[in-house]
């Protein structure tokens, strides 16, 4: 039985560093891979290569069995991912970033108040994003996660910004997830408080 | 839609679109070699005395005639049935002789000659020996002007 | 047939067999165009319009004649990096591109002054090769300068091999505005189609210098990619071993 | 929780993106507005040079115009990818199930319009000021219209290959400029055969025969060259 996102023998250079070799992971639904270093041991590289967004200089990652490089789309329909950058337009409403990203995964935005309103952020609606603090801007990033209804999720460093009920919602969020048969690759500095099933690796 | 029907989607709308490309530019090639007329088209009226154009043609053995002090002159075109009469002032191209293909860029007057405003005359591609080119240069300038036409009677411009 | 090609891509390997490969072509490079210039100079009769003054075009034509090629060179290897991601085709485009600049430099100097005694002028817009050509070196300087922008050298290797091949497709497309453009100038029918007429005696000699033109282009290509590839692995052991013995 | 195919078709990728882009214009009017000024000042900036002379100014009109716009172009070209790249949302395109270069195709098609349209509807006010009969005008129009469509999608190309690069803006004018020229020979020529007399079919059919070209590869070369410089 292959696991549904897979990787074997994975080698990353940035420029002329050697970030790691011979990598390998799988997870399967339900599972957290939980990624651990020290500040530039390559977390945010390994993630952002495993979106396909860096060529590994050796080894695949797999999606249902197949490598991720030549089957973008059907694996990018099962992604979505929250980095430093928000990846919000500034000038846009937090409604209209939203609607935008759902229109292109094709989703209804009829859940949106409902999810909003978890998020505690749906007295922002209508303002633009740019006038959100950092806290503000983290939530609707992972409001885009929760209406995506995607399975696998990558997450770095969804805790940055965030004050503590902010981090308790990230973790409560992705619990569920998991337990909804969902997948997480998370890189993250502190403690993270999620149950299950829980991967780790650690980056030198 | 599949991502495989996408690409066969995206490979098919490339092949379209090159097949477009070519179709026009095919057509754009086909419009643009009219860029200068023959003299016997010149004769035959086609082209009014208001209108500026371009003609090619040799320039005829013995008619160049050039006024004393002064950059006027005239000489006459010919496309070996037809010629026609051009009048010219300013500095002609190093390589204008008899017999030497022209282009000349100007209109016709009311008594029928071409007020040309521009010449350009242009060496071929033919590099040779110049007692080759002796025997054949005759032979060479009908070709290098893609002329067609026999020593056939000229049509009347009057019609 | 496969294997060999596959051996030849490993960079060691290609780094000897280069050494061996430049005097075939560096040898017989040198001979046709000493043969070339002297047939060309001395044998070959004046032309019947231009007197002596064509005879630049021993150096004019092949120099034109390897601008194009050293493109195609250029874009070829540059597509074949970016489709099966062999870092020696990179390589290759990278070396071809200042040698090819080169050629057109000249072609362009070289067509410059052909132009004084036959037009009159050393520049003249209205010929369609003269105006393509320095077209042909706006574009090796900006494939060039995207190359020297871009710090990390496999990301200057794909984002250059993008643009090599968007030029690619633009060359013949310049070729043809150019000379839609100048033929207001000249009457297209002015250029002989099929090819220029030459005088045998003529033609050799400058059939020897084309030939030559491109071994010297081989030979130079050859080196500047053995130096090209030596900078890429510096880290590798292959070429530690290589400086520590001495090159040998 | 399987949702691969769930990707919108390509067509409501494009119009998606061209979307949000024209939006984003719309609250910041100034983008549009600076090409269009800085069109009309490089095109005055000749006659002040030249001279008032009519005949010249007739003669040099279009030459001139289509410079000015090919500048513009130009000038609008080095923001094309830049704040996505820096707001995050170039990753967020590049990880999005619509395949790239529809998403690269809607960019442009919003750069367009934005940029290039306005273009062609302010031409015949600066060609009044050159003195440019109306028939003339239209052609410029024309022009303009076919090769203001080629300047965007060879343009997104330039723009997604120096986005995040120092002194992007210099080298995207080498990059590009080259592969403009024939636009401005077959744009510019058009207009003044047609200002002599003669006919303009030839080199509008090559106008539209590079739009269409460049419409058939641009976006996938846009699409590769982003992937490459977000690295």
């Amino acid at each position: 039985m292959t696991a549904r996102l897979s990787a074997d023998g994975l080698t990353l250079f940035r420029g002329e560093r050697l970030l790691f070799q011979g990598l390998s992971f799988a997870l399967n639904p339900g599972e957290l891979l939980l990624l651990e270093g020290q500040n530039g041991s390559g977390k945010t590289s390994l993630m952002r290569a495993i979106a396909g967004l860096i060529e590994f200089e050796d080894g695949d990652v797999m999606w249902d069995g197949r490598p991720v490089r030549l089957n973008r789309p059907s694996f990018y329909g099962s992604l979505v991912w929250m980095q430093h950058r928000v990846g919000f337009k500034a000038d846009l409403t937090l409604v209209e970033n939203l609607r935008f990203e759902s229109h292109l995964r094709a989703q209804s935005d009829e859940d949106f108040d409902q999810v909003l309103d978890r998020l505690s952020i749906s007295r922002l609606k209508r303002l633009p994003i740019r006038s959100l603090s950092a806290g503000q801007q983290r939530r609707v990033a992972l409001a885009r996660m929760l209406l995506s209804k995607v399975p696998l999720w990558l997450m770095d460093e969804p805790f940055t910004n965030l004050d503590r009920q902010g981090r308790q919602l990230v973790m409560d969020v992705t619990t569920e997830h998991l337990d909804r048969g969902g997948m997480c690759i998370m890189a993250a500095h502190q403690d993270v408080d999620i149950g299950g099933n829980v991967t780790k690796i650690v980056l030198q | 839609m599949k991502p495989r029907q996408q690409r066969m989607l995206a490979v098919g709308l490339v092949i379209v679109g090159v097949a477009i490309a070519t179709g026009l530019t095919l057509q754009a090639m086909k419009d643009s070699m009219m860029f200068f007329v023959s003299v016997t088209e010149v004769a035959e009226g086609k082209y009014p005395a208001d209108r500026n154009f371009r003609v090619g043609g040799l320039v005829k053995d013995g008619t160049v005639q050039r006024e004393e002090g002064s950059l006027e002159m005239t000489f006459e075109v010919t496309d070996l049935r037809c010629d026609l009469g051009v009048s010219y002032s300013g500095v002609l191209p190093d390589l204008f002789r008899e017999g030497q293909g022209v282009v000349a860029h100007g209109s016709i007057d009311e008594n029928g000659i071409f007020v040309a405003d521009e010449i350009l005359a242009k060496h071929d591609e033919n590099y040779m020996a110049p007692e080759v080119a002796d025997s054949l240069a005759d032979h060479v300038q009908d070709q290098t002007l893609g002329l067609q036409y026999g020593p056939e009677e000229c049509p009347t411009g009057d019609s | 047939m496969w294997k060999f090609i596959h051996q030849l891509a490993s960079p060691p390997h290609f780094y000897r067999i280069a050494a061996k490969m430049i005097p075939w072509f560096m040898v017989p490079a040198l001979l046709l165009i000493g043969y070339g210039t002297y047939a060309g100079l001395f044998l070959a009769p004046m032309d019947y319009q231009q007197g002596d003054a064509f005879r630049i075009i021993y150096v004019h034509v092949p120099s034109a004649y390897l601008s194009m090629m050293a493109y195609m060179v250029m874009a070829i290897s540059a597509g074949i990096g970016l489709i099966w991601r062999i870092k020696l085709s990179h390589a290759v485009a990278a070396a071809a591109a200042p040698i090819g600049a080169c050629f057109t430099f000249l072609a362009l100097a070289t067509g410059s002054i052909w132009g004084k005694p036959m037009w009159g002028t050393w520049w003249e817009w209205g010929d369609p090769r003269l105006t393509s050509e320095l077209i042909m070196l706006f574009l090796y300087i900006g494939y060039m300068a995207l190359r020297g922008a871009i710090d990390d050298t496999v990301k200057a290797d794909k984002a250059s091999a993008v643009l090599a091949l968007v030029g690619a497709v633009n060359v013949p497309i310049i070729h043809f505005s150019v000379e839609w453009w100048s033929s207001l100038h000249q009457g297209p029918t002015l250029i002989k189609e099929g090819g220029p007429a030459m005088d045998p005696a003529m033609l050799y000699p400058l059939l020897a210098m084309i030939l030559g033109f491109t071994l010297l282009f081989g030979a130079m290509l050859l080196r500047r990619v053995r130096t090209e590839v030596l900078f890429r692995e510096r880290r590798t052991k292959w070429v530690n071993e290589l400086v520590l013995s001495g090159g040998k | 929780m399987t949702n691969e195919d769930s990707s919108v078709g390509l067509m409501s990728g494009v119009l998606g993106v061209a979307r949000r882009d024209l939006l984003l214009a719309w609250k910041r009017p100034g983008d549009i507005l600076n090409p269009l000024f800085f069109f009309a000042m490089v095109a005055a900036l000749f006659p002040l040079a030249v001279g008032p002379s009519p005949e010249q100014l007739q003669f040099s009109g279009p030459a001139v115009m289509w410079v000015a716009a090919l500048l513009a172009m130009l000038l609008s070209l080095n923001s094309l990818f830049l704040s996505d790249f820096e707001d995050g949302s170039l990753d967020q395109m590049l990880t999005s199930p619509v395949p790239l270069s529809a998403l690269a195709l809607g960019k442009t098609l919003a750069h367009w319009l934005t940029s290039g349209l306005p273009l062609v509807v302010v031409a015949p006010v600066v060609a009044v000021t050159f003195q440019m009969p109306f028939f003339v005008t239209g052609y410029l129009m024309l022009t303009l219209l076919l090769g203001t469509i080629s300047l965007s999608l060879l343009g997104s190309v330039g723009a997604a290959l120096t986005v995040g690069l120092h002194r992007g803006t210099a080298l995207l004018s080498l990059l590009i400029l080259p592969l403009a020229m024939p636009i401005l020979i077959f744009g510019a020529r058009t207009v003044s055969l047609v200002a002599a007399g003669d006919g303009a079919a030839g080199g509008l059919y090559f106008l539209a025969a590079y739009a269409v070209l460049t419409l058939s590869f641009a976006p996938f070369a846009t699409a590769a060259a982003l992937r490459i410089s977000n690295e």
